[in-house]
């Protein structure tokens, strides 16, 4: 056990936050999950990418630096540190890419890998369906095998950002025989394309952060599959796990979350009685624990193990520790947190109510926490499933 | 020892209750929130032929003369319906203040044509920052130097601060104090300011709970409606839980809230206190309520397209307005030990 | 509403208040769950009996002052304050009383009730079995029909005190046809006769509060049954309603315990964090809650309503209030929590190790928590069972 | 950054649980716990011979010099396997005091004769009213008047305060002091209790880990086991729900008293705050699995028939001593706010 970082590991620290200083906007971007604020954010991608930051962890043809599990949290670390933008990228990043990875072809890496790292190809995720949510297996959109390729048809919903994206990527039905996992293909489509209709759904904060996709027959080429035909649920698993786990919500998010919380209470001093005081000492302590756990966790898989199950304890826990967290900056502000963004009154510009609202969804997407508890038991603790 | 409401308390509930169900959906709200707040302007008015908006009038000023106790129950269905518009400030605070504390042009002016619906009040004590509603009023009374001011909404300057719930309109306001706007000063403008804050805290609570049980029967419906894994997702033993809790929560929160509303009514010597513990065990019920309601309803509670969202900020306002759950506890706290 | 007592109420609080004061023990009883303080907590019993405070809820004719349910939870709070004896007739005139005054025979209650309350007869459940827990309708006792009356075999468990009481009641199977909640019948047997074994089994706290009860063709007179023989699922049913609800935990306990808690509080000022001060307060407010929920309920009861699976709300709220009151006292006194009755240097002669290790059993003895939920969710709520 | 145990560390790890699960079954507790402390004594022996007792010692005393990283997960199996008596007194705090600061003939009377298993060192810190396991020790390790004393057992007045876990014999302690017992003045007294009191805290919170472990081990367990309702109760979701709960607990604590262990080796400038981190984590996790290892047992767990009480009831006092969390919660937020 060593907890101290290595010479490396410092080094590239050093890099990443000089970087950052030098280059992360003095202005606050509007929100990525707003049309002007995304086209902001993608500017940005597109800069973070040009100096190589935008993946680190990838193999440099990719223009990633080949960075360890270790150096990535160091780079997340800073990155919140220094409040640069939120990655609108991240759908592809750190959901599909994994996936390519693991079950892609060469073809598909190269042509795809490098402009959705640079932003230039955004992508947004398209699992849920009205009626397949936590039950994803209940899913009905089709695919129909024509000349070169399919033709997919069905909706899908709760797709991030996808009035705002290129390309989506989703399950659909290639064997019309087979039931619920069985004859799964998953596939990249193209979502500017005929037969697609993208409908906006707003947020709880207001922002059209979701869609609904229509498909009426949309082509895609043969090439668009990732792994075997029929196998696609076998696929999307490798990816929800690593939507769960360590790639969606690093410590270091966490880490920035607390510290902003501890000034706060600073300013708040004030008004904040003591329970409010031993909350903000919760919430430091917890981002500690999640940091903690999350470098054990590297460690093994840098020592070759699988993590499987385990992450979706990570996801309990992140998504629980961070409604508390802003609960409790709530909390000091007291009357005026009801201020929305924009009202003059509001403390820190209202970000506290609206990383609240997006806390909330935490519990909720990437599977509920329902789901992960029950995971848990049957998987990791190996209770009985009925 | 009797804990129930009487007949005429429940008769007058269900007449609020009526008339919001069939002029107050959530499509009336939902209006309000995006900017149309004249789409609430004829519940408003039906309640004002109802005499719920008078209730709290003296006789002689044409109302009901109707106690604290008396208006919990309207509350707790204005709060199940999230009607806007200022119903504390005018029923709860600013009647029985200007009857009280009112100079004779001034009740003159505004006694009768408010409690007849004809006007709206809202109240500003000095430690408020923003108000709601101060669009849609016509009239301010306002603590300044510890005394009651009564300014017509002419006279005052608004500056509006958007409030997470946008049917909540909220504004920082000001006015150049004159001698016109000073209350009756053979009053003891300090004690009915004290009283007015009571007032309004405890006819929060009420709102509280009833947006507690909007949000608690929404997400009981939902669960009984939304399949998932072949059954509805109500069958689920955490979905059940999750629920009962919420139930639990809220229908001890309650008989606190009434409690507190008799203590008024009858002027206990406990009734800040009991004020105290019905804000308390509301707001967090409330904000309870709306946790578990979003979880149950999974991602379609997260858009605005869905109704609960509007319950939910109401109640996450409401439960932080009027001394939060850190100020009350302190005030108990201080009783209690 | 009118939440004042009337002056009748007044009168009887006065009166309860002074003979307690002039009656209760000054020394405090032995554990009423060890054989040397069960009798002395039956002594006590006589002594209320023969004041008529033995059951005051009770017509008159069975030793009671037909109280009114105000008046009883009167009773309660004074009884609690003056910190009155534990009652170890309960399972008798909480539990089975009431189902003898609603399914019980004029001879029957004439035979029972006055030795009951008075301790002259003792009384301990019998409803679970080795494998019917919380799944009751699993039971296997069984009953034979024979001349005059029923023969008893089986094994019943967790009956409190059967090993030193007289009598005991539970459901057996009297019609073998019939499974699950069907054919069952509701029979009072005596436990010092031929047949029965009663084997003690210490509790957590280690006194021997619990009993197993082996039943081997154990002769029970016909007269012996309560309700309509095959019947006896509704009948206990009843009885379990009025565990779980009010007659079991009196707001009164709770409020006596509060102020404990309060003192406790006083007395450790010195060590007591804000966040501990903060949960003292809780406790307080928690049991005044009870308290307020109570007087709405005992109203809906006085006018003629019916609580029915409300009563799983008092249960878990009381339950789980009484587990954080004890642990915030528990806290209060910190490193010495440990120490148990006896030890010299225990805080309040370590009665609040002794009452958390009480606390605990609440959430699982009277139909566990998870059941109540899951009534509260189906029978109050309308959330389908499958 | 690595994160990881070496190799020897799992190594040591395996034999002490080796050597725990061979001798050291419940059943051997439960002796101890009914008053027969010599049931474990030769649990002991065992675990002398296998190092262990003597670990900590320094190689010139004839130990292993291994640090307090290299302890960690020893002593969690130890509380895995509620092993009573003085342990993390002896191996954490008194051989590496006795050998810091004993004076010649206090090493030479007790250092390789405690080392090798033949005998046993209770210590007290004077802020303690009560300390564990004076009646099998053979010298206390006092700190008076800020100073460490070794004061053979023979000369000191032990007073029995039955703890409600009776395995751990608790008494009150005071001796006279003599010349004899003073230990090196040629060292820094102070510092080396501070020191011990941070070792004492860490295998403290190593131990609550392990008996967390065991907790859930036996729920989980009895959960697959027992049918209620034609099914296993670990098939219904509230109970999948509460163990899951359990486990993560337990699982975030873990990391942080392995960092407390690492901080403590390599004597970081943040040792002190990691060691109160661990031993809240540690602390509130064994509790509150302890909490649902009883709800998921039901009434069978709330006997003292179930081997669960045990663990429970050494939770609950470990959780306590050595600074409760309230201790720990206000030392970290002073370094922290």
């Amino acid at each position: 056990m060593d907890l101290d970082f290595t010479a490396d590991e410092e080094a590239f620290r050093k890099e990443c936050r000089a970087w950052l200083e030098a280059n992360v906007p003095t202005e606050a971007l509007r929100s990525g999950d707003t049309r002007e604020g995304f086209r902001q954010h993608i500017a940005w991608e597109n800069v973070l990418f040009d100096a190589g930051w935008a993946a680190v962890s990838w193999p440099k043809r990719y223009g990633g630096r080949e960075a360890s599990l270790v150096e990535w949290l160091i780079f997340e670390e800073e990155y919140y540190r220094a409040r640069a933008p939120s990655r609108v990228t991240q759908n592809g990043i750190f959901l599909l890419a994994p996936t390519l990875f693991e079950f892609g072809t060469d073809e598909q890496k190269e042509r795809i890998l490098r402009p959705m790292a640079r932003g230039d190809v955004t992508w947004a995720q398209a699992w849920s369906e009205p009626n397949a949510g936590s039950d994803l297996a209940a899913l009905t959109s089709t695919a129909r095998r024509v000349e070169g390729g399919w033709r997919l048809t069905g909706q899908k919903t709760w797709s991030t950002r996808a009035t705002f994206c290129d390309m989506a990527y989703g399950l659909f039905r290639t064997d019309p025989a087979q039931t619920r996992h069985r004859g799964l293909s998953y596939f990249m489509f193209p979502l500017r394309t005929e037969g697609v209709t993208v409908r906006g759904v707003d947020r709880l904060d207001g922002d059209e952060g979701f869609a609904e996709i229509f498909l009426e027959d949309v082509f895609v080429p043969a090439a668009d599959i990732i792994g075997e035909v029929d196998q696609g649920w076998k696929v999307a698993m490798a990816t929800t796990s690593s939507e769960r786990g360590l790639t969606l919500r690093s410590p270091g998010r966490f880490m920035a979350t607390a510290s902003r919380l501890v000034d706060l209470y600073h300013r708040h001093r004030d008004r904040s009685d003591p329970v409010l005081r031993d909350q903000v000492i919760q919430a430091w302590m917890d981002a500690q624990a999640y940091r903690w756990f999350t470098f054990q966790t590297v460690t093994r898989m840098m020592q070759g193990e699988s993590i499987g199950a385990d992450s979706s304890m990570n996801k309990v826990f992140w998504s629980e520790m961070d409604v508390r967290t802003h609960e409790t900056a709530l909390a000091l502000i007291g009357e005026l947190l009801e201020l929305d963004e924009g009202a003059e009154s509001a403390v820190d510009q209202g970000q506290w109510m609206k990383g609240f609202q997006f806390a909330l969804a935490g519990p909720i997407y990437a599977g509920t926490n329902e789901i992960q508890r029950n995971i848990i038991a049957e998987r990791v603790l190996g209770l009985p499933r009925k | 020892m009797r804990f129930a409401f009487t007949d005429d308390q429940k008769m007058l509930r269900d007449t609020v209750r009526d008339v919001l169900q069939r002029e107050c959906g959530p499509e009336v709200v939902r209006s309000v929130w995006e900017g149309r707040p004249e789409a609430a302007a004829a519940v408003w008015a039906t309640l004002a032929e109802t005499g719920v908006i008078g209730m709290t009038a003296s006789k002689d000023a044409g109302g009901l003369a109707m106690s604290e106790l008396d208006s919990i129950l309207p509350f707790e269905e204005i709060g199940y319906a999230a009607l806007p518009g200022p119903l504390v400030d005018t029923i709860a605070v600013g009647i029985p203040l200007l009857d009280a504390a009112g100079t004779n042009s001034q009740k003159d002016q505004w006694l009768e044509s408010v409690a007849t619906g004809n006007g709206k009040i809202i109240v500003a004590f000095e430690d408020q920052a923003v108000v709601p509603y101060a669009d849609s009023a016509d009239v301010l009374i306002a603590e300044r130097g510890g005394a009651p001011h009564c300014v017509p909404m002419s006279e005052v300057s608004v500056v509006p601060e958007p409030s997470v719930d946008r049917a909540r309109q909220l504004a920082r306001i000001d006015f150049e104090e004159s001698k016109a706007h000073r209350m009756r000063d053979d009053v003891d403008g300090h004690a009915l300011l004290s009283l007015a804050k009571e007032r309004a805290t405890l006819a929060t609570a009420a709102q509280l709970v009833g947006l507690s049980r909007r949000m608690l029967d929404m997400a009981v419906q939902y669960a009984k409606d939304r399949e998932q894994f072949g059954k509805p997702i109500g069958a689920q033993q955490a979905v059940k839980h999750r629920l009962a809790n919420a139930l639990i929560q809220q229908e001890f929160a309650r008989p606190m809230v009434y409690r507190a509303g008799w203590s008024m009514a009858t002027s206990q010597t406990t009734n800040e206190i009991d004020v105290s513990l019905a804000k308390i065990y509301a707001g967090e019920a409330a904000t309870f309520v709306a946790k578990q309601a979003l979880q149950v309803h999974g991602a379609i509670g997260y858009t605005i397209e869905c109704d609960l969202h509007m319950w939910m900020k109401r109640a996450w306002a409401l439960a932080a307005t009027r001394g939060d759950a850190a100020f009350h506890r302190e005030r108990v706290g201080r009783q209690v030990l």
